[in-house]
Order: C-alpha cells, then structure tokens, then sequence
C-alpha cells in the first residue's frame, strides 16, 4: 500500500503544485496503475441532491401516467398504452391495467421502490407495471422531479 | 497515427482535492465536480504539459507506471472519451 | 408606489434605492424574483449603500445569475462540441448569447434553455448529432411533435440525460404561422462569430428578436425582462440601422412598439418618435406590470386578452380553433381523471 | 420573521396558521425586511371554505408537491420555510443537519428525515448545549462557520412522548404525510443566540434504531455524504466546493448507529468527550 488515505499529499495526485517534484517520485517507484476496464467509469460527476432540495419532497405526487396522456393505459413493461380489448378487466388478465385513481405521492413510490411494499390500490402485477413507468420517467414529464427526489442512495 | 491529440483543461480552469483513492475536481467552466478514479487523474497530469495523442500518452503513462501485461490501447480511448465528454480534456 | 413600478423605477435609476424602506424593499425582491429580474437589479444596484439584509439578498442573486452565466456558457460550449461535424458556426440566441458576447444585457441576466439558430437544411443532421451525444426528446405526445416540426420555428426542445439541459433549435426567429416572415438567411448571414464555434446575431437582428420574443412571439409574460433586455442592448450598442433591418424582416410594429414601451418604462434613449405611447401601447405596459406585492398576477381578463391574443398572432384561425380544442380536450381528459 | 440569517414574510388566505405561527414563533424577531416571500393560498377558489387545502405559492415552490388540509396548515407554513431556504439561499453552504453547540464549538448532525436528528438536537439541547437548528446547518463560505438557523424542532410519530416540559409546543398535527407532527420551540437561549456562529468540531451521520455503532469514514464518503446532504452545493458552484472540502478537511466524522434516544445522547457526548 502506497496511498495515505487521508492526508492530501503531492503523491496522490496532480494538483498543479505538486508538478515540479511529483513526476521524479512516482517514477523511482514506478507504482501499478490500473487503465480500468472499456464500460467501467473512472470519472463520476457530483449531481445535485435533489432527494435533499426539501423536507417536503416525500409529499410530491407522482402522476401514472402524466396528465398528457390521461385516460390511457400502462402495459406490463411500464409503457402507456391505449386501453386493451378488455378495458379496467385487464388488470386481471396481465394488462394492459387502468390508471390508478389518484397519482402516488413521492413515499408511496419510495416505500415501493426501496422497502417492498406495494402502491396502494394496486395488485402485484399492476405494482410492476406502475413502478416499470415511474422508473421510466425522464425530464419535463410530470413527476420526474419527485422521482428524482426519492433516489436517495442513503438508507 | 493515433487520431487526435489530447490536451487537460488548463490547470487554472480546475481545483483539485485529492481525497484518497478518489481526487475530486472542480471543473470551473461548467461548475461540475468530478469524482476521479485511478488512472484518470494521471491522463489529466500526463496531458497537463504538452499535448498528446493516444498512443504517445500511453507511452508517457508506460514510462511513469507498471502498466500490467495487457495492450491498453482500447481502455485508455475509453477514459479519453469519457475525459473528454466531462470537458477535462479536449482535442487541439 | 406599488413594487413593481419601484422595480422598473430602480431598474431605470439605481439611485432612487435609497429611499426605500425595508417592508418595500420585500415586495420588490419577491416581484423581481417573479419577473426574473433579481439577478439584474442585484448588478444595477452593486455598490450602493443599502441596508445590510438587503445588500445580502441582491449579493444572493448575483451568486445565482453568475451560475446561471457559467451554465449557459458551458452548454453552448457543449452543443457546440457536438455540432462541431455541421461544419457551421452555432448561433446563440437570447440570455446565452448575452452572456457570450458579453453584453451588457447579459449581467445579471436569469438564463433558461440555450436557443440556437441553424440553417434549416441543417437541422435534421444537428438533431441526429444531438442525440447521438446524448440529448432525449422530451415530448412524447405524437401531436406536439408533429405540431413542433411543421408549424414551430424550432426541433421540438431537446433534453441532455445527464446535464438535464434543454436545447431549442430553432430555423428562424418566429412560428412559420406567424404573419411576419423574418428573413431567416439574413439572420444567418449577419451572424457574428465568436470563438469556438459559436456566433450570435448582429446588434440590430439581436434587438429585432428581442422585440419579436417580447410582442409578436408571447403572450407577455416575463415581459418586464425582454423589455430589460432591449434596452440594454439599446444603451450599449445604440440602435443605428435598426429601423431598415426590422423593416427588411417585416417586424417594423413590433420594434417601434417594443422602443416606445422601453423608453416609457426604463427611459432608453430613442429618437422623438418613439416617445409617446399609444392607446394599445398602454394596455401592454398594464398587462406588463400586473403584479401585486406579493408577486400574484392581477387583471385576469387582460391576461386572458393577451393569452388569446398571442395565439391569434402564432396562427391563423382556423388552424387555432384546433389546436385550442385538442388542448382543450386532453386538459378535460387530464382533470377527469385526477 | 427571522431565523438566524434568514428572513419570512408569510401570508396566507387564512387567519389560523398565521396565528398558529405567531404563537409557535412568538420569541422571534419581526423584522420589516424579509429576503422570501410565500403564502398559504387556496388551491383553488372554493376551497377556501370548503374541505379548505393548503398549498405554498412563493418566491420558491414546487410545483409536484401536493396540497394539505388547512388543519395542516401550520406543517405546510414549515416547508414553505425549508423550500424558501433549500432552494433559494446561496450565502451560506446548507447541510441537511442539527447543529448543537458547546461554547463556539458545533456538532453537525447529518442525516435524512427519520435519522433522529431533531429528537437528539433536542434532548441535547436539554442538556446544556446550545441549539443551533434540527434543519439546515448553515456553513458561511468565508470562515467555515456554522450560523445558527433554530427553528422549532418537528417531532413526529414515537418521538412525541420525548418532549420534555415546559416547552411551547404547535398544536398536534395527525394524520400528516408524515404521521403525527408537533412542533417545539426551542429553548429561549438559543434563539436569543441565534446570530453567534460556531465553528464544526465534529460531523456526525447519525442512524436511529440500530444496534450502537461507530465507524470512521474513508475522506471520499465523507466528501459525498457532505454532497448529498447539502441541499445547495452544486447552486453554489464553486464557493461550496471549496465550504465543503474545508468542512471535509478540517472537521472528523463519524458514522454512528443508536439504537435510542439515550444511548443516541451518551454516545454524541462521549465522541465529543473523546475529541
């Protein structure tokens, strides 16, 4: 172990300071540096904690589906559908199932996502489908900032 | 040839803090910190003087470190491009 | 006085920052805020001698307009990076090209999506090298896209996945629907570059924009901020030539109304002729400055005027009773089900 | 109001959560100048009367978050304090934490809703230290001190029993998005210091009803955690960077597991015995 895991040091790294005397260390010791793999990621930006951007954020609604697509469907993979040939009795034969009556607020979605529980009103398979949509969802569509909210990695 | 050359955004536009096998950085241009991982703070610090190509980095790096057996030429394009999408490198 | 005539008052002559009292001074922030003037009012009045808690909350807006400034400077070099195969200069248009340009215009400026011109042959391959470098559509609704790609002057808006960034492309500086046809070559042609590979329109298109966005293209809402904007291109630049280019683009109404409206609120220096408001003139300086201390919206039914107003200009109407009645029937189906 | 650094001009379409404010806050400045503006309003007309709702319209909002009933009202007037802060207040780094303090030094605690921070900042704040805030650990980018921000401390649910005596309490709020909600004002002395500063000695991420215990934090969690507690670091741009690799650098921190109140409280004060 070459590394001192809490003082900075000019050996840890390229900090501009460092530049006159680092090269000639690292070169007499001519330390393993690992290239990574093709997929892995050695360079992660630090995004917003928006889980933190207010105490209120458990209480953000979550709309399935948004209200641009009111009155349709969602299919067992999370997509929004027209209604199927069997309408709400879908629900009971794999979908596609009716929306659910309210939109789920952001600990509903949070306590599905994270601690197994089911969204209220839902069955095991129409939990999947809403929660398939909800993990879809991306900016500008109604809910995604409390979706974003609730993706907290701490527990 | 070995495709463009590379170069580390200039020091001033960075602050960086080492951590531990971590190095955050300040990017200032777009105010994004970055975690960096091993080797890329090493590419920043190997780019930082001069620009490079791929390949002549990858010497640059040889000369420094051990860098195992294996041909990095594939992985190292790898943390370029994603050096470069986070803007700490860019093409001359 | 109410906050809102203070606002524009101040914006006009910072020294009248003096006699504001305290609770005012309240109701100006939250109605700046509102009208996204904070962060210009904030550089207006850098320096003067105010009270302590307000000098913190001006000092707040500069911290927030100088990193809406490097946002803004940093996705267009961004978009500029991924349009580098265009082999064409990227306009900037609005807040981001103030700020890249470093105009006057640009301080303290609240800066949203990056607007940017491109010939329209080129926008297909821009919004395909978009893509590739990592910007989502974010309309899913087969209408409004197909709505945006035949009728709007722009790619429906484009999200980056990981910034959170829009970018709007636009072809010209107003709907095709609209009555005034801008000479969208010319916006081009005149574009001045800037460094790495960016450009933005020349002084007198910039203030024919502005003006355009604020009366021919809205329904007047952030008017306060686009009228900002064309009076400080206005004091920095002058306005030479301005009367023959907005007469080339066809937008002559809405520039000489946008400088009779920018010298009756903030004082620009134009020529006599554009020192007298007309009737209508006045009912757009009222719809502008309707906002209470508490930075509510008031006059309802002139809003309304101007909501439906600004779709009369953006098409004709037949094509407007539609588009009003498939909004009008997803909004029913929308609260129907909530 | 004001609160520490901060000032509120709250209004509302009705006389109750004002009142209800007053009475929870009657300790507080009332300065002319506030830096944000909300309101409680209606969400719509006729439900100003009728089943009335709550929602917070202001200088900030959200506009996901979801209306409450007016009995709530109070609950509501809170977040629109923390929204106004969370996303509009750029002096000062703000740390998701409570801060106490013993002299001019502080402990940030950091930690989601639930990790039993209030509850700890205020059973500590009964024994002798100085409470700074349950909410917002405000960090000035110049000095690295910590500003106090002591609201009233929202206890909710199991916590309730633990209010000690003599305290101002808001009415009982139940049935809230988050359970039962009552809010306790903090003790006179803090808010009589609430414009003294002190500097972080100690960072703790506390975690309420585990088995006790206490580990050290490699630099790169503690930098991260820091990240993701701080409700403004990246709107900071690069004044936050700077606050928080000084707090990350200058500050030890500790993981620590309670498994209730008390052993929650020895376990801070002996950390704070040890350092």
């Amino acid at each position: 172990m070459d590394d001192t895991p809490s003082e900075p040091g000019p050996a840890s790294g390229f900090a501009p300071e460092a530049q006159a005397d680092a090269p000639a260390s690292s070169v007499t010791s001519r330390r393993m540096l690992m290239l990574g793999a093709v997929g892995a990621s050695t360079v992660i930006a630090v995004r917003p904690a928006l889980a933190q951007t207010t105490a209120s954020v458990l209480n953000c609604q979550i709309p399935v589906p948004g209200p641009g697509d009111a009155g349709k469907y969602i299919d067992r993979n999370g997509n929004v559908v027209n209604p199927g040939p069997l309408g709400p009795l879908g629900a009971l034969f794999g979908g596609p199932y009716p929306p659910p009556s309210r939109p789920f607020t952001g600990e509903e979605v949070r306590n599905a996502l994270y601690n197994g529980m089911s969204l209220p009103g839902t069955t095991y398979y129409s939990n999947d489908a809403y929660l398939k949509y909800i993990k879809k969802l991306s900016g500008g569509q109604s809910g995604y900032t409390c979706f974003l909210s609730i993706q907290n990695p701490r527990t | 040839m070995a495709g463009p050359r590379y170069r580390a955004a200039a020091a001033a536009l960075l602050i960086v803090e080492p951590l531990d096998m971590f190095t955050a950085v300040f990017h200032r241009p777009s105010g994004v910190t970055h975690l960096l991982n091993e080797p890329a703070p090493q590419i920043l610090e190997a780019l930082a003087d001069e620009p490079l190509d791929r390949d002549a980095l990858l010497a640059r790096l040889a000369q420094n470190f051990d860098l195992g057996e294996a041909d990095g030429t594939a992985v190292l394009q790898a943390r370029l491009t994603e050096l470069e999408t986070a803007g700490l490198v860019d093409r001359v | 006085m109410s906050a809102v005539r203070t606002l524009v008052a101040l914006l006009r002559d910072p020294r009248r920052a003096r006699a504001v009292d305290p609770a005012h001074w309240t109701e100006v922030l939250a109605v700046a805020r509102a009208e996204t003037l904070a962060g210009t009012l904030a550089y207006r009045l850098e320096g003067l001698a105010l009270p302590g808690e307000v000098v913190g909350a001006l000092a707040e807006a500069r911290i927030d307009a100088a990193e809406a400034r490097r946002t803004a400077l940093w996705e267009a070099n961004r978009v500029a990076l991924a349009l580098r195969p265009l082999g064409h200069p990227v306009i900037l248009l609005k807040g981001t090209a103030f700020v890249a340009a470093g105009l006057a215009a640009g301080q303290g400026r609240a800066i949203g999506d990056c607007d940017i011109l491109l010939p329209r042959p080129l926008l297909d391959h821009a919004e395909k090298l978009l893509v590739d470098a990592g910007w989502e559509w974010m309309k899913s609704d087969p209408y409004d896209d197909l709505y945006y790609r035949q009728w709007m002057h722009e790619l429906p808006p484009l999200v980056h996945g990981e910034r959170g960034r829009m970018v709007d492309v636009h072809h010209t500086i107003l709907p095709l629907t609209a009555r005034p046809t801008p000479d969208a070559q010319a916006l081009i042609g005149d574009a001045e570059v800037l460094d790495g590979g960016l450009a933005v329109l020349c002084h007198t298109d910039m203030i024919v924009h502005a003006a355009a966005h604020l009366l021919a293209d809205g329904e007047l809402a952030g008017g306060l901020r686009n009228l900002w904007d064309i009076h400080a291109l206005i004091q920095e630049r002058g306005m030479e030539g301005l009367e023959t280019r907005a007469a080339h683009h066809g937008l002559s109404f809405a520039v000489d109304r946008a400088l009779r409206l920018t010298h009756a609120l903030y004082g620009t220096t134009v020529p006599a002729r554009w020192q007298r408001l007309t009737m209508i003139d006045r009912l757009y300086r009222c719809r502008m400055m309707a906002r209470e201390g508490w930075a509510r919206e008031r006059h309802k039914a002139l809003r309304m005027m101007f909501y439906i107003r600004s779709h009369l200009i953006r098409m004709p109407l037949p094509m407007l009773i539609r588009h009003l009645w498939i909004k009008w029937r997803k909004g029913k189906a929308a609260t129907g089900s909530g | 109001m004001r609160v520490g650094p901060v000032g509120f001009r709250i209004g509302s379409d009705w006389h109750a959560p004002i009142a209800a404010l007053d009475a929870l806050y009657r300790d507080y400045p009332r300065p002319e100048f506030a830096d944000y503006s909300f309101r409680l309003e209606a969400v719509s007309p006729w439900r100003r009367r009728v089943r009335p709702s709550v929602r917070v319209a202001g200088d900030y909002w959200l506009p996901d978050a979801s209306p409450l009933p007016l009995a709530q009202g109070l609950l509501a007037a809170e977040m629109g304090m923390n929204l106004q802060v969370a996303l509009g207040h750029r002096r000062h780094l703000l740390l998701h934490a409570a801060v106490v303090a013993r002299g001019d030094r502080a402990i940030l605690m950091s930690g989601v809703s639930g990790a039993g921070k209030s509850t700890l900042a205020l059973m500590l704040s009964h024994r002798g230290w100085r409470f700074l805030g349950d909410e917002f650990a405000m960090i000035d980018p110049d000095t690295g001190l910590a500003h106090p921000f002591p609201r009233p401390v929202s206890l909710k649910n199991e916590s309730l029993s633990l209010i000690p005596e003599g305290c101002r309490t808001g009415p009982l709020l139940t049935g809230t998005p988050k359970g039962d909600v009552r809010h306790v004002a903090p003790p006179a002395a803090a808010i009589a210091a609430m414009d003294e500063p002190a500097r972080p000695a100690l960072v703790i991420f506390p975690r309420f009803g585990f088995p006790s215990a206490l580990s050290g934090l490699a630099p790169t969690e503690t930098f991260m955690r820091l990240t993701q507690a701080s409700t403004n670091y990246v709107a900071m741009g690069e004044a936050g960077f700077q606050a928080l690799t000084r707090l990350r650098a200058q500050v030890p921190a500790v993981a620590l597991d309670y498994p209730d109140g008390e052993a929650g409280v020895a376990a801070v004060e002996a950390l704070w015995e040890a350092l």
